[in-house]
């Protein structure tokens, strides 16, 4: 094990697979020379050199263009959006053509790519690179979507998206670029699809993403300690494929469901997960499924406000004891 | 505005004539795409062919001259107007007209349609119904040919109205900046969908007046002489093998009909249609050819074995049933599936 | 009344508007001369002229950026595009700007436009031009959703769209342009936001949206005629703003819900319908609720595959009995 | 690549210098851009200012030269690196300096940050922070001033690698087409980013030699002098209200920093940023204008006035509070609330 950042378990990722696969390549805007704005592809250039990492014009279209055709001629393109926001300007290339051709040709060609992503709120950047798009992703179908919340998951299902097939939305949150932990060390792939319980509890399921999932293991701590109330904590990992098995089986045991979502309200991935549990498991059901998110607003620049509107620990806390009720 | 001189444009113009034996597959692939064009639309009038459908007749000397010139593993990118490009590259008749009649042995087996024909076998990377989207894509292919020092080129045709579209620019710069092995070909028909491109374009030819945009040299040729385009891809092509680069190729033709299966065209000036019938690339080219002393019989004998191979392949697309309805849901990822879920 | 098709009712609302605010102005591609390739803004440029009625390049960006600048200084522009599905070229000017500027400046500027698209499958087009896309629109915060199922609702929520200060999308089903209907003659103006109980029930609500309403009309007969079942069908109309209290008045009395989308299965309006039920209904439900949705697949183009995918009567009359077990 | 000949060029190249009140006005605006960039700076370093901002500290003659030019009716649109931009319409520097710190003073009470500047009783139309998106706006409030035939002209800010996304190209080729009052500003400061525009544009002049892909006059200037600034305003401008259409135009500058908050601006040679900051547009100037004959006293003067309005705008900001939470969900719509159910 070795202590890693969130933002430096990117690049150890990136470096694993284009070491272990010479059709590994990577490009985006600044991310050659200058290492990502996010740091995040730091020594790529030096270690694989300017065939391999290459910097672009800033041409979102051409970018996630390039990468589609090229990962269906034989190459394993890692495209980064700088800010997720960005998808916006080459949404017809994720939705339209890669996420679509594979169907409609009936399988003729594949689309092993990783489109990464700086993603979330809470830096004060204000509305245009703050959002959460992740559910804009699950929306459509023939993307994975996968959104780690540790340093440990970054490099595992980094690694795991890039040998995937299949192209994969992989959504790094901003918030967490510093953050520090435990990262097994050498070659390591993880597996996408895999919920993972990170706190176990019986009184109520937290279901949490990406920078809510620190969020939701504070809010458990202060629920056993103040307030005697067992939560366990799922953090969803992957939207795409979902595992279910993992959340219905906490539901199962627990009776009860909150998910945590920083996405604004209307049509998050928390709907899809409740309209799931109220279709699928209703009759385990001790009460309503409560959805935390942020209201459906954009997002306000000023630290006071950007604080009121994202889910915090005290919103998380008061949802559960108001189930708990 | 556009300047006519360059390398490209010099080694087009000073081209030695093909041999016969190209000449005559020329002439055969275009008669090829017309038979099947024409056949496409006897089906849709049968009511045989469902939703939507976009004919390229009277184009048939773009596609054609570089399908003829383009190595076997070269890639082209096309249009929902792509039956021809498709075509061109040695893909099943049978199998285009399948997948635009929805049946089981169609290319895609019914799940694409006849604005998404594709063979990947064949180096047909695609026909995509989003204007301008395959543009970037055709890029990419460049670029994984570059990277893998294949020696392969991509090949990406469009249309004059594409050109007033964001990915169009930004395909441009792309592939001139990174220096790929592509060539770009707008298809000026005159027309995006009703409305005359001059009335929403900026410049008169709406590629050739952009190239200087990217660096690259302006290329306006004549696209309907099959011999000229197969000099324009020859040109091209060894242009983007070399090493030398993107081009950039504005292809001046005509589409004989309206712009999909709902449209009779009736926006287009009565003396405009007929001045274009009039040039017509096939019936001139069988004339050149004749002049050029291949004899009737030769051509009368192509004629038929396309019209032949039409018959055949309508037959056997009509033969086909409805693709089953388990592969509805297939395919949606490379293990075969589409489960988002455990 | 008089008898309109769904598609002229287009027409004839942008009319009723064009002829009371001067600042209403209408571009897109092929809208004028041609009428637009669905016809539904045939004869406007005749009454109206070519400065108010104008072509457009191939320029989505182009198109929205415009109607969002004329917006913002003194103009009421409808702009159309053509299929949903190309709201992926341009989505950034959708909701990145338009959405979120009046609230980044606090109120200081308005956006009062339409902008109008053919939505929806069945018209075996394929994949690129078949996409239900609503729900992309309604997870985007700033947004107001409309989706008229009827040519009378085409006429009234149309001209409320263009009369609304906000940005509204409006959903014209591309498989509805030829139902005809009764529609109120003369100006007719109705309102945004109202769900409509389109037939009266008691064992069970459906809720349903554009040509998914026909189809659950349908259901209802048959549900009634062959089982005896007594469903509530709730046209939606308005995805935002969201009637619930006319959707959780037909719950609270059927205690049963099913959705019924044409959107693929993830993160859909129904999903959030069924969440929001989850959350604040839940001690009224007697049974799950169920979402009946086209997979989450890209439409298929052959006939017999398209009809295979979409939700069916026959679906939805066996989902509601599966429930009603 | 670049002509530079047409009647624009020759417009401004024939312009006379202007008179001495208006090059004072020039310079009072430049120093106040500076004086309150450099404040901005200051604030960051105290942690005043979270998030992010980007410093135009080089380029003030660009913002200045448009803003003594333009009508007070006129639009403005410019980007993130928009505060000179905001602040030459007459905008409040107590708003500016308010907003980047996040204060209810802030132009937008701290709802849209140091991008997003704004407002709206100035004509100061907005900062937008992605790429290329506030270029069809910016074409809608000239097309919305050509239609109520206001006379107004929209003038849009823009950077140097801007010029590669599509949003550039679909909003020039529309403004050209639809012949809008607008005013296009490529202020090209040689980097996009951290990244040197060459290295990822496929021409030497990223706006002025594509400006006849759009049927419009190449158009170079200096960026960096206020006079050729001004006298270019005024020859667009006056291009545009009078209905003769868009214009492009290229001004050569440089950005003193890095590119926003984070960067120190490594990358960059140190001769380069030597010889460009000789050619600081502010000192430049001030040095012209006393050659000219202006009094040291009177430029002096109109320094410390500057200074006084800089540091009374910091109080002011500083003293307010943060905004009230109750505006965070407020004015989402038109009705001032956010409410997406009944
Ligand atoms: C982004 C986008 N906008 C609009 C359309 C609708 N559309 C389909 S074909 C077409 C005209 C294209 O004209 P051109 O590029 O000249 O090609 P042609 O049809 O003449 O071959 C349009 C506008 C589309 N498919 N995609
Ligand atoms: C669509 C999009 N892509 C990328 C970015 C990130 N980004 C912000 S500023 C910038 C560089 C812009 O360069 P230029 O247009 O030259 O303007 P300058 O910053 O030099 O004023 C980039 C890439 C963005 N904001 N939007
Ligand atoms: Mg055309
Ligand atoms: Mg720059």
């Amino acid at each position: 094990m070795a202590q890693l950042s969130y933002r430096e378990a990117v690049s150890a990722a990136i470096a694993q697979e284009m070491r272990r696969d010479p059709t590994v390549v990577v490009l985006g805007e600044d991310i050659a020379a200058a290492g990502g704005v996010f740091k995040t592809t730091e020594g790529l250039l030096a270690e694989f050199g300017p065939l391999r990492v290459r910097d672009t014009p800033i041409s979102e279209q051409a970018i996630i263009g390039a990468a589609a055709g090229a990962a269906m001629t034989g190459l394993k393109p890692i495209a980064e959006i700088m800010f997720s926001d960005f998808f916006a300007v080459c949404w017809d290339l994720v939705v339209n053509q890669i996420a679509k051709t594979r169907f409609m040709t009936n399988g003729q060609c594949s689309f092993p790519l990783v489109i990464r992503s700086a993603n979330g709120g809470g830096a004060r950047f204000g509305a245009q690179h703050s959002q959460s798009v992740e559910n804009w992703a699950m929306a459509v179908p023939g993307l994975k979507v996968v959104a780690p919340s540790s340093p440990a998951d970054i490099k595992g299902l980094l690694a795991a998206a890039i040998q995937d097939p299949d192209p994969v939305l992989f959504f790094e949150h901003k918030l967490l670029y510093g953050t520090k932990g435990e990262v097994p060390e050498g070659d390591h792939v993880d597996q996408l699809g895999k919920a993972k319980v990170l706190r176990a509890g019986n009184d109520v399921t937290i279901v949490a993403l990406a920078a809510m999932v620190p969020r939701a293991m504070k809010a458990a701590d202060i629920l056993q300690t103040e307030h005697g109330v067992s939560a366990e904590v799922v953090d969803v990992r992957s939207l795409v494929p979902l595992d279910t098995t993992t959340i219905f089986a906490s539901v199962s045991k627990t009776n009860r469901l909150v998910t945590v979502e920083e996405n604004p309200r209307l049509c998050g991935w928390g709907a899809e997960v409740s309209s799931l549990v109220a279709e699928e498991l209703f009759w385990d059901l001790e009460g309503p499924i409560v959805r935390v998110t942020t209201p459906h607003i954009p997002l306000p620049s000023a630290d006071a406000l950007e604080d009121a509107v994202m889910p915090s620990v005290e919103r998380i806390v008061a949802s559960v004891l108001k189930l708990a009720d | 505005m556009t300047e006519t001189t360059g390398p490209l444009t010099t080694a087009i113009a000073n081209a030695p004539t093909a041999d016969t034996e190209t000449r005559l597959d020329l002439y055969r692939t275009m008669q090829a795409c017309r038979m099947m064009e024409q056949r496409a639309y006897d089906l849709f009038m049968q009511n045989l062919i469902k939703g939507t459908s976009h004919l390229a007749l009277g184009q048939e000397a773009v596609a054609a001259g570089f399908g003829v010139a383009m190595r076997e593993d070269d890639y082209t990118f096309c249009t929902y107007r792509g039956h021809n490009h498709t075509l061109v590259r040695g893909v099943s008749m049978t199998g285009i007209l399948g997948e635009l009649m929805g049946r089981e042995i169609g290319l895609l087996n019914g799940k694409g349609g006849s604005m998404h024909l594709m063979d990947v076998t064949k180096g047909a990377m695609g026909s995509y119904a989003i204007i301008g989207a395959h543009m970037p894509i055709a890029a990419g292919a460049a670029w994984s040919a570059q990277y893998r020092e294949s020696g392969q080129v991509s090949v990406c045709f469009f249309g004059d109205g594409t050109t007033n579209i964001g990915a169009f620019h930004e395909s441009l710069n792309f592939a001139a900046v990174w220096n790929l092995p592509i060539v770009y070909v707008c298809e000026n028909n005159l027309y995006m969908e009703y409305t005359p491109i001059a009335d929403v374009t900026a410049v008169a030819n709406p590629a050739a007046d952009r190239a200087s945009a990217y660096g690259l040299e302006a290329v306006l040729v004549d696209g309907n002489d099959a011999d000229v385009m197969y000099a324009t891809a020859i040109a091209a092509l060894e242009k983007a093998r070399s090493g030398a680069g993107p081009s950039l190729i504005e292809a001046q033709t005509y589409r004989h009909g309206g712009h999909s299966r709902a449209d009779p065209g009736k926006y287009r000036p009565n003396e405009e249609v007929a001045a274009w019938k009039a040039r017509d690339p096939i019936p001139v080219y069988r004339q050149r050819l004749q002049d050029a002393g291949v004899d009737v019989a030769t051509l009368d004998a192509i004629d038929a074995e396309q019209s032949a191979r039409v018959d055949a392949a309508e037959e056997a697309a009509r033969n086909s049933g409805p693709p089953p309805l388990e592969i509805a849901d297939t395919e949606v990822w490379a293990d075969g599936g589409s489960s988002w879920r455990n």
